[in-house]
């Protein structure tokens, strides 16, 4: 399984930039991929490598190909690679920079900007086409920024963090784990797409769902497949030989799922196939009727299909396929029982739950995912009254991320609002009424089902 | 129960010897063996273990109260990592179900994953690794609570889980013959082979065991750690240990969970505020009147001096849209409700830091 | 005005006591406080000193009144005062712990609990009878308590609180400040009482709605009148002779107004009479018909009423009261503008803030509290429509207090949940439309008034 | 504008000469001066400063674009400290409401109140200061801002402000004569008599400042303080030196303010997305059967190879009760809509750390 933890060819993976910013790449041996202004490198220069590692792009002093051809002259130029000793992605090092310890340099707080950079575009541009990475030019310019140790140590840092971003020309290759994918969609302005939904908040709702490789799951997924790769990694860590069970039964309320995402997943065709499951929600509480199917068309022996001709053969083939999904679909809509029902859908969740709940285990829990509060307020509240379920109630987690340099350490000054929220209750099998003579007596037990009063 | 299945892989029916939870409330959740003569008590009444069993698991289980003949029940419930945390007792340190499933997820925990806890403490966590990951190795450096999990880990059918004690800040964490451990050795290897590719530290002092980690950390992989530290003071130094033994990406972050009740608000018009206040102005108005009478004989006559007479009190109003002096149940249909959300009274605002790292010790390629 | 800021005879002031627990007493000279087992002090003893002065409860050997007569067994012994140098109320102090800089003491975190203190509770007793603080108590107990250092800095922590809470005998008199009035209320478990209200919330309240010591409030208050207290300490800052001319204007749905935790402020009542007016909601919005109040009365020339028989005078005082009173509501009602409209209300603010606004003056802010953000969502749906609003918001507002210890610093483990949301507009004064051929055109302006489109 | 009374002062005509500000949208608020000869110009179109005067302020003025016969608008507003925050531009640093109403609130300020602000900056925070407390003393080192703040306190008449250029890190609070200050010295004061109650620093280093404020606090009050920095470690040294210099309650929080908007989302019910998918089952159906005539005859004649014909795409459904594919209103009458909060896209997560503490310099007693 080295393409779990190294960078293998043929396979997706996700770049970090200097800028922050996050690219999908497939990795197709014996191609280049660019980074725009942070340069391209050779996919076949990477390969091997951990899965996590740094690399820096350079260029030897003859190495800028094609300046003379103008067709390639918007092409970045394909540099070489080495792998980076130390992390500068992160946050800015410490080390530079001085500390905030008196109010000496109170004075200089203003005013620092761009007219006091010592260094001409055309010097910096000279070092650029030198064999001088970005690093080093950064360092060149505080050398000969003569107000630099004047700035106040948070203008010290924009400066150094916009400069490096600037010049820099490295990347970091990272497996594509959902989080990333979440990550990378939320930088492209997706999270509409993704219903606004948090990393945190897909954590917790694969642990509040008991999310195991063996468990077989109805879902709903209106984020275009993100859920359900979270769940596929949670229960196979991206092992397309994983010898688990587990099963995601998706209801979609098009003709077709949108699990498009899974596009950048690494997991094969078949693994796919043989671990997600799609029906529509017709098809789900509708489903086709086991005789009328095979009056449809019945299978013939296979020693008759294999004498068909091609062209009647693949004809044969599709009907099968269809003839097997038809009867899956009667087997997962009207045979099954699932470990959990997990919801992120838009469609009003107080007429859904109930009804999808139906199939679900005893004891096993429903987990739903809303982008807003109130939206699972309406739902808990029909649940509330339906015996069917335990105890729902409605959870939100929010990471807090700290500026985490020593000397420095504060929460970051802004960051994403949302995040979405989660009902969690669990599936319950009420008692009969237990015998007795006031039958309207009210029921009092120790979890009382019914609201509250205040 | 067969032995050979957790307790916390899904089963579907109660049966004698089951470990199994009892739902009393959300705030009281109790760990029974299911044992045909034993009986479930709760001051609402009493639950024989006979009426679960066969029952499917989430069965609500009622009887009526001899005395009262009131109808009670409780559920009978399958246990799962965050159930299990939620029946934990209060006062226990533990990571609670908000935290320990961003560190799961930030870890990137799965199958694939090989991953090291210390220190085990109430092993509410580890419960949550163990469902998810392909093996963990837990530390626990007090004696007795590392006996306490050993028990219950065997009770629970963990098989992937390897408990060692051990003070793993002055020992590390390589795990060698004779060590107080569960580890089954191979043949004649003399020490455990861990290769783990997370790592999470809830220890007071993590900066002791991180230089400690290259032993048994994956070398040829990305490895994440989480250190788990309540004082920012050793948010501190545990980067500064971080930084100085070569770990990459540190961040630090909070969890912050919050749990919200549905309510129901009465809705309260001001059409019917002032049809109440309506009512008691038409009672006052008769007094006004008397009043007002009464003022003239005061002013016409002077013998009537009224102070007792004069101000009589309306009688109170009968009027109440509101149901005010009653207690109206929340959610009565005799009135109009708005649905609410409060949040618990009392929130966990802080449990600790997480400060994240990454690590790859050897990045050399292979092909 | 010394009573702002020195303590003074018959003044309300507010206790904090070791266990963190907050007391309200009117200082009623020459009587004695009882502060059960913290200690009993003559209030003569403290006048005169500034407030938020602690002060430490000593008993003088012989000092132990009553002892023999069985009336006064359970009375708390009247003890004197002396200042204290140093706060003890406050975090706990660090000088007394060690560091938590090694793992060494980790084996010893569980099982230190009662069973390892050396003292028995008689010796505990025998120096509580002595003249001995509590504080040396605590540090006699530390010294008989062998297992102390070996505890973890926060077992050491709790423990040194729970003894100080237990055996200290100190108190601090502070200022009757709404803060510390709202903080005494939620301890008492009034959560309910003042609809969950949070200090910052109502801090955020104050600002927003411009509160200045010259403005004209309308105000609805079901706190019992805390939302008052905030605001005329904000206007007058507890100063009884104050020049400035603000007003409060308080509606309510009662018969009569509760504004009950004003007794506890050290306003006057002549002050209060003139600064807070109380109006009926239907005498509001219904207000008397000012000939029919003068058909009901009208004042005799003052010469006569000066020559009235006693009983009869009094009868004329109540109805000239009721006059003024009346026409004072048609003044109040159907003449004035508001600078502010604030509302802490429960009735439905969709139906009470469009006909309450319409008295207040345009650019003016209308602030309303609730205890939900749902009431408040609905609220500004409301608002949207209605083109007198401008910009119509909710916001939260939460104080994260710390454990504010060096080289301990986290944030509180657990906190209050609630405190409440803030619906902030301003009135506005619609212009009518523009002419033009095309009346059905949409408006389009900058701000759209609108619901925006996703 | 009458030069005796605050533009921040209650006013309700808009006339010529006020300071007033335009509101665009919330994230554009601009102040001007009243001109009757000026426009204000948008992208949105041109309102002329003559129109507003003599309206009330809030008015809206509306106009008909001239290109495209738009209705746009803008409100003219009476500018209050909350306002001018708001319209300050974003990159300035400044102390939001959240922050600066609860340190007023927990300072307890009033019109009793006697203020010191370290440093002045962007004034927001002063302005909200001014309407409330007796007196304020802003100081602010750079010299820059000092001018700019000195107008525009000035413009705004705000008369119990008294600003003073100044390090106080270095130099202390302490006002004397000739000091560029805009104090107004009393006969033969050698030195401005502050005796402050409440003192707030927003500075980078305010434990130097602590300890020279001793000279300028009021001796026998209470008298409480709030330090505003941004860095964890900031606190720490703040801490250490209020402990110094005999502070005492200290306690350091964090304010967190989130703003929400209303917003509408569609309800989408089941049996509308199960109508809509009868509806594509329909039309399909039309094509399984042709289909399915199609198999029957592909095994009954050779010929027939129908790999083109055979599999027609069924028509797009047209039903659609979401209108999707169509852009829809939010709130469009023809659609059910729920009501829905959503937070800014972009939450200040941190403003800084507020350390409070307190101090009574002179505990003697008066009689």
């Amino acid at each position: 399984m080295d393409y779990l933890h190294h960078i293998t060819a043929d396979q997706h993976v996700i770049l970090k930039l200097p800028s922050g910013n996050w690219k999908i790449v497939e990795l197709k041996p014996h191609t280049s991929v660019s980074l725009g202004k942070f340069g391209a490198f050779q996919v076949d220069d990477i390969i091997g490598y951990p899965l996590g590692t740094q690399f820096e792009i350079y260029y030897e002093n003859q190495s800028q190909p094609n300046d003379d051809d103008p067709k390639n002259k918007n092409r970045t130029p394909v540099g070489k690679v080495r792998i980076m000793d130390e992390d500068v992605g992160g946050s800015t090092e410490g080390s530079e920079l001085s500390n905030v310890n008196s109010s000496a340099n109170n004075m200089n707080l203003i005013n620092i900007g761009n007219e006091i950079q010592a260094m001409t575009s055309e010097q910096i541009e000279e070092l650029k086409r030198q064999s001088i990475s970005g690093e080093e030019i950064v360092a060149k310019m505080i050398e000969s920024h003569s107000a630099f140790h004047k700035k106040t140590l948070q203008s010290q840092e924009k400066y150094l963090n916009r400069k490096k971003r600037k010049f820099a020309k490295y990347f970091t290759v990272e497996y594509l784990s959902a989080s990333f994918l979440l990550q990378w969609l939320l930088e492209k302005g997706d999270t509409q797409k993704v219903l606004d939904m948090s990393e945190e908040t897909v954590a917790m709702l694969l642990n509040v769902a008991n999310i195991r490789s063996e468990g077989q799951y109805l879902c709903m997924d209106e984020t275009g497949g993100l859920l359900v790769y979270f769940m596929l990694e949670r229960m196979f860590g991206g092992d397309n030989n994983s010898s688990h069970t587990g099963k995601i039964v998706v209801l979609h309320e098009n003709e077709h799922a949108n699990l498009d995402l899974l596009k950048y997943s690494n997991y094969s065709e078949k693994f796919i196939n043989d671990h997600v499951k799609t029906v529509s929600l017709l098809d789900f509480f509708e489903p086709p009727n086991e005789s009328e199917i095979d009056s449809y068309f019945k299978p013939i022996p296979k020693e008759e299909a294999r004498q068909l001709k091609a062209g009647k053969k693949n004809a044969y083939q599709r009907r099968l396929k269809w003839y097997y999904n038809q009867h899956e679909i009667v087997q997962l809509s009207t045979k099954s029982q699932y470990d959990a029902l997990i919801i992120a859908s838009t469609l009003q969740l107080s007429t859904l739950v109930p009804l999808l709940a139906e199939k679900v285990h005893g004891s096993r829990p429903v987990v739903c995912y809303s982008q807003f509060k109130e939206i699972l307020l309406e739902l808990t509240h029909t649940l509330y009254t339906d015996l069917r379920f335990l105890a729902p109630s409605i959870s939100e987690t929010r990471v807090r991320p700290y500026q985490s340099v020593r000397g420095k350490l504060h929460p970051l000054m802004t960051m994403r609002g949302g995040g979405g929220y989660l009902m969690w209750a669990h599936r319950v099998i009420p008692a009969p009424e237990p015998p007795a003579h006031e039958t309207e007596d009210e029921g009092n037990g120790p979890e009382e089902k019914k609201q509250k009063t205040q | 129960m067969d032995s050979s299945v957790s307790p916390f892989s899904y089963r579907d029916i109660i049966q004698e010897g089951d470990l199994a939870l009892v739902w009393i409330s959300r705030d009281n959740i109790k760990p029974i063996i299911v044992d045909a003569n034993h009986m479930f008590n709760t001051r609402y009444g009493s639950f024989s273990h006979k009426s679960m069993i066969g029952k499917p698991y989430g069965s609500q289980i009622a009887i009526r109260t001899k005395g009262q003949n009131r109808f009670s029940f409780i559920h009978v419930m399958q246990p799962s990592p965050e159930l299990w945390t939620l029946s934990l007792p209060h006062r226990t340190q533990i990571v609670y179900t908000p935290d320990s499933s961003y560190i799961m997820q930030r870890l990137n925990c799965n199958p694939c994953s090989t991953v090291i806890e210390a220190g085990t403490g109430s092993g509410s966590f580890s419960h949550a690794f163990a469902r998810t990951v392909g093996h963990l190795y837990s530390y626990e450096f007090h004696s007795v609570r590392y006996e306490q999990a050993l028990k219950e880990f065997k009770d629970h059918g963990l098989p992937n889980v390897t408990l060692t004690h051990r003070d793993v800040c002055s020992d590390g964490f390589t795990i060698k013959r004779n060590d107080p451990t569960s580890y089954l050795f191979q043949d004649d290897a003399a020490q455990a082979t861990i290769n783990a590719n997370a790592v999470f530290l809830d220890l007071p002092a993590p900066w002791d065991a991180v230089p400690l980690l290259d032993q048994v950390i994956a070398r040829d992989q990305k490895v994440g750690v989480c250190c788990f530290s309540p004082c920012i003071e050793q948010v501190d130094k545990t980067i500064e240990a971080l930084e100085k033994c070569g770990w990459t990406e540190i961040q630090m972050v909070e969890i912050q969970g919050k749990q919200w009740e549905s309510r129901r608000q009465m809705v309260r018009t001001l059409d019917d505020a002032l049809e109440r206040l309506r009512d008691v102005r038409r009672r006052k108005e008769e007094g006004i009147e008397r009043r007002k009478q009464m003022y003239d004989a005061v002013l016409k006559d002077d013998e009537a001096d009224g102070e007792k007479s004069e101000r009589p009190q309306p009688p109170k109003t009968k009027f109440n849209p509101f149901g005010k002096g009653t207690r109206v149940r929340e959610g009565d249909v005799n009135y109009q409700w708005k649905q609410v959300t409060k949040v618990e009274p009392e929130i966990k605002s802080h449990t600790s830091f997480l400060t994240f790292a990454f690590k790859i010790m050897d990045k050399s390629r292979i092909c």
